[in-house]
């Protein structure tokens, strides 16, 4: 049992080992953002009305100069710099957790005003929307239109240009029933064929209600 | 220390060897993502033997045929490399502390004859049951536990708990 | 560098026999340096006179177990893409107990039997021999243990899960039944009388 | 005993204690916030209409598309293949297996790709891999897949081509006037079931 009384050597190893793991806890970067909401109840955000901003109430709300409300433009800085909507400040979706903007949307805080996030697209406020929401900001909400409609000259114009696509179902049923009917359905196609088009009709008749 | 080193009854401190040997399964761990294992290597031998003699039969056979893909050979498997390494290992370890010795190894006791084929009962014995634990006490029980894997820890209070039990039954092999 | 290297891709599936044979070296002198090569030593630990094996064993799966939580902790590595085996209820203690009955009986385990055919010891070879044999045995009786194999499958689970408990306290415990094992164990040695070996 | 022993088992008892006030595993395991928006700032995860298209012709076994939209209007109309997985119930546990399939590329899709994109964010942040989105949603694939315009004679080759393989990307979904004449189309037609069938099999065999 004498090698059991040599242990310079597994004290020089397992002091290293330590000094590994020590360097690493001390080296350990805490990320300083947080989520403070599960993702189940971010999920919830998602059909929440009350934290979204129509375009309508959006244009009341640019008019309304109580500065309650603060617009984030979440564009890159060359298309804010081309216009942007009056008073509003500029955060790009990268630099969203930066010092700088976290300051920004403190104050924001403080001052009791409410944020409304707007990009290009309602798509391109979504994310960071839903970041901010997920880490603690309460006053945040998401413009659901697109910028140009806050754009008051461009407004009327470009929107009628664009091609849009919308959370609504624009499935043109005529131009599939024209396509299927046409067609000399097979049985092997029938099967899908039925799924997709036969409940078509209804949403049809009931006049793309949804 | 120095003098008594080569004679070949010098051993490292088991603590020493147990922290280099977890350093070992850890590093391991964090560049294969897997363990450690001995007996896979075995399986894959076989069943490349196996499938060399007999195509046919190793392909009817499921439990060869689970291992047997067309496009990798299972020799080609890392944990073949790895015994080839626990072989090259422990030859330098045996250099450098003079243990490299043909001799059989066994009680005063018992005969060379005895301990040869008790070994050969014992690996015998292992074969199987590493089969069916899907692991050896390397790739099963340490590499389990190290992950903290309900199969490695019970497989290896499996393995301790009767092999104290037989070990006392074979006492005459050893003591 | 976050790990595990090869299945993230850090490290090209190329080099991965010679990753293979660098650690299995290190296995391997590690198994042989601690006495893993000598059956008698090994014995030694089901009679008391020669802690050897519990002492590495559970000396190194303390350390790993504590480095893969560590560095799962501090984010150097992604212990969720750890390769876990399944545990089959019944082959795993039918497996383990024959295994036991073969440790007890050749006195080797797979690993330390390479560990000391690599030092030329005859028994050793015969236990491979064995071992090689044994494989062989299971194969061509694999149809009559099929069922055993197979049954009560219950995935790659975890100690702790199946104990309920949570993992930090599993793994702190696993530390202090090993320091308090390696206490008894210098304790057992006292008192039983010497083997030479 | 040696006194280092002492120290040793200091040590180890010390490790063990600090591994006890580790947090618990699973809220660790989320993708934390500042990679979360790098993710959202990178458009990779978008797939063209046309992309995905190509992947459903050629029946790519790895392609599974998720249609995010309340059932009522999953069974009006949907992608053909789709499965639905309405948003609200994104994260239950079997459809949260059955995303964790890591050879699989789940594509989510809605009607546009607002509410796909939330979903996605959301899996995202689970720490899901190979997730993508279908660029513009349903209403972008059905406008330019099933109703692909006709380019002008003007136009370049590449226009033509690409018109020619929407069309018969279209036929190969819901079949066409031309259906017999066309080799490619009633070849594929089968493949519309195949694809259905494989990534039925393969949802299945997640849990």
């Amino acid at each position: 049992m004498e090698e059991l009384n040599k242990t310079n050597r597994l004290t020089i190893l397992v002091v290293a080992f330590v000094l590994v793991i020590i360097v690493g806890l001390i080296t350990l970067r805490r990320p300083d953002v947080k989520y403070t909401l599960s993702p189940a109840e971010s999920l919830g955000l998602l059909n929440d009305a009350a934290l979204v901003v129509t375009p309508d109430q959006a244009l009341t709300l640019m008019n309304d100069s109580g500065g309650k409300t603060v617009f984030i433009d979440v564009r890159n800085s060359v298309a804010f710099e081309r216009s942007h909507v009056k008073n509003a400040i500029n955060i790009p979706v990268r630099e969203l957790f930066a010092p700088k903007s976290k300051s920004a949307f403190r104050e924001i805080e403080k001052a009791g005003q409410i944020a409304v996030l707007y990009g290009e697209t309602q798509q391109q406020a979504n994310g960071p929307w839903l970041m901010l929401r997920q880490t603690g900001y309460k006053n945040v909400l998401m413009f659901t239109g697109r910028y140009a409609q806050l754009e008051r000259n461009l407004a009327d114009s470009l929107l009628k240009l664009l091609p849009q696509f919308s959370e609504t179902p624009q499935i043109d049923t005529a131009a599939l029933k024209s396509i299927s009917a046409s067609a000399g359905i097979s049985p092997d196609v029938a099967k899908t064929e039925k799924k997709a088009v036969a409940p078509v009709k209804k949403t049809g008749s009931s006049g793309g209600g949804c | 220390m120095a003098k008594n080193k080569r004679d070949g009854t010098f051993y490292i401190n088991p603590y020493l060897g147990g922290v280099l040997l977890g350093l070992v399964l850890f590093g391991t761990y964090y560049i294969t993502g897997r363990g450690l294992g001995a007996s896979g290597a075995v399986k894959s031998t076989v069943v490349t033997a196996v499938h060399a003699v007999a195509p046919s039969h190793a392909d009817e056979n499921k439990y060869y045929s689970k291992f047997l893909s067309d496009d990798v050979s299972p020799m080609s498997n890392w944990l073949v490399f790895e015994v080839l390494g626990i072989l090259a290992g422990g030859f330098l370890s045996g250099t450098i502390y003079g243990r490299l010795k043909l001799k059989v190894e066994h009680s005063p006791k018992i005969t060379s004859k005895r301990r040869l084929i008790a070994a050969l009962a014992g690996g015998l014995l292992f074969g199987i049951g590493s089969q069916f634990a899907r692991g050896c006490t390397s790739g099963a029980a340490l590499s389990g536990m190290a992950v903290l894997s309900a199969s490695g820890i019970i497989t290896m209070m499996a393995i301790f708990g009767s092999a104290y039990l037989f070990s006392w039954i074979f006492k005459k092999l050893w003591i | 560098m976050v790990g595990p290297l090869i299945p993230m891709g850090v490290i090209p599936e190329t080099w991965n026999n010679v990753i293979a044979l660098l650690l299995g070296g290190g296995f391997g002198f590690a198994l042989e340096a601690s006495g893993f090569s000598s059956s008698r030593k090994i014995m030694g630990t089901f009679f008391g006179y020669d802690f050897v094996v519990l002492r590495v064993f559970f000396t190194a799966a303390v350390t790993a177990m504590t480095g893969i939580l560590y560095f799962d902790y501090m984010g150097w590595m992604d212990a969720s893409m750890l390769y876990i085996n399944p545990y089959y209820v019944m082959s795993a203690i039918v497996g383990g107990i024959i295994m036991g009955m073969g440790f007890a009986l050749g006195g080797f385990c797979p690993g330390t039997s390479f560990c000391g055919i690599a030092i030329g010891k005859i028994d050793a070879m015969f236990f491979t021999a064995g071992l090689f044999i044994g494989v062989f045995i299971f194969s061509e009786l694999y149809p009559l243990f099929e069922g055993m194999y197979n049954s009560r499958n219950l995935g790659g689970v975890k100690i702790y899960e199946l104990l309920g408990m949570r993992e930090t306290v599993f793994a702190f415990l696993l530390i202090v039944a090993a320091v308090g094992m390696f206490y008894g164990a210098g304790f057992v040695e006292k008192k039983v009388r010497k083997v030479e070996y | 005993m040696n006194k280092k022993y002492l120290l040793l088992a200091g040590i180890a008892i010390s490790l063990g204690i600090g591994i006890l006030f580790m947090p618990e595993k699973n809220t660790e395991k989320q993708v934390q916030p500042e990679q979360l928006l790098a993710a959202i700032n990178d458009p990779s995860r978008f797939l063209s209409t046309d992309d995905i298209t190509d992947r459903l012709v050629k029946k790519d076994p790895a392609l599974m598309l998720i249609d995010v939209r309340p059932a009522t209007q999953f069974s009006a109309f949907s992608i053909p293949g789709a499965v639905n997985f309405p948003i609200d119930s994104l994260l239950t546990a079997s459809i949260q297996d059955m995303l964790n399939q890591k050879e699989m590329d789940k594509v989510f899709f809605s009607s546009s790709d607002l509410t796909s994109d939330q979903a996605w964010i959301i899996c995202k942040r689970m720490g899901l891999k190979r997730i993508y989105v279908l660029e513009g949603g349903v209403n972008k694939w059905f406008n330019t897949i099933v109703k692909a315009v006709k380019p002008a004679e003007t136009a370049p080759a590449e226009a033509m081509e690409l018109y020619q393989f929407r069309m018969a990307a279209c036929q190969h979904f819901f079949g066409s006037r031309e259906m017999g004449a066309n080799p490619v189309a009633t070849a594929e037609k089968k493949e519309v079931r195949v694809v259905k069938k494989a990534s039925g099999d393969k949802t299945g065999g997640g849990c």
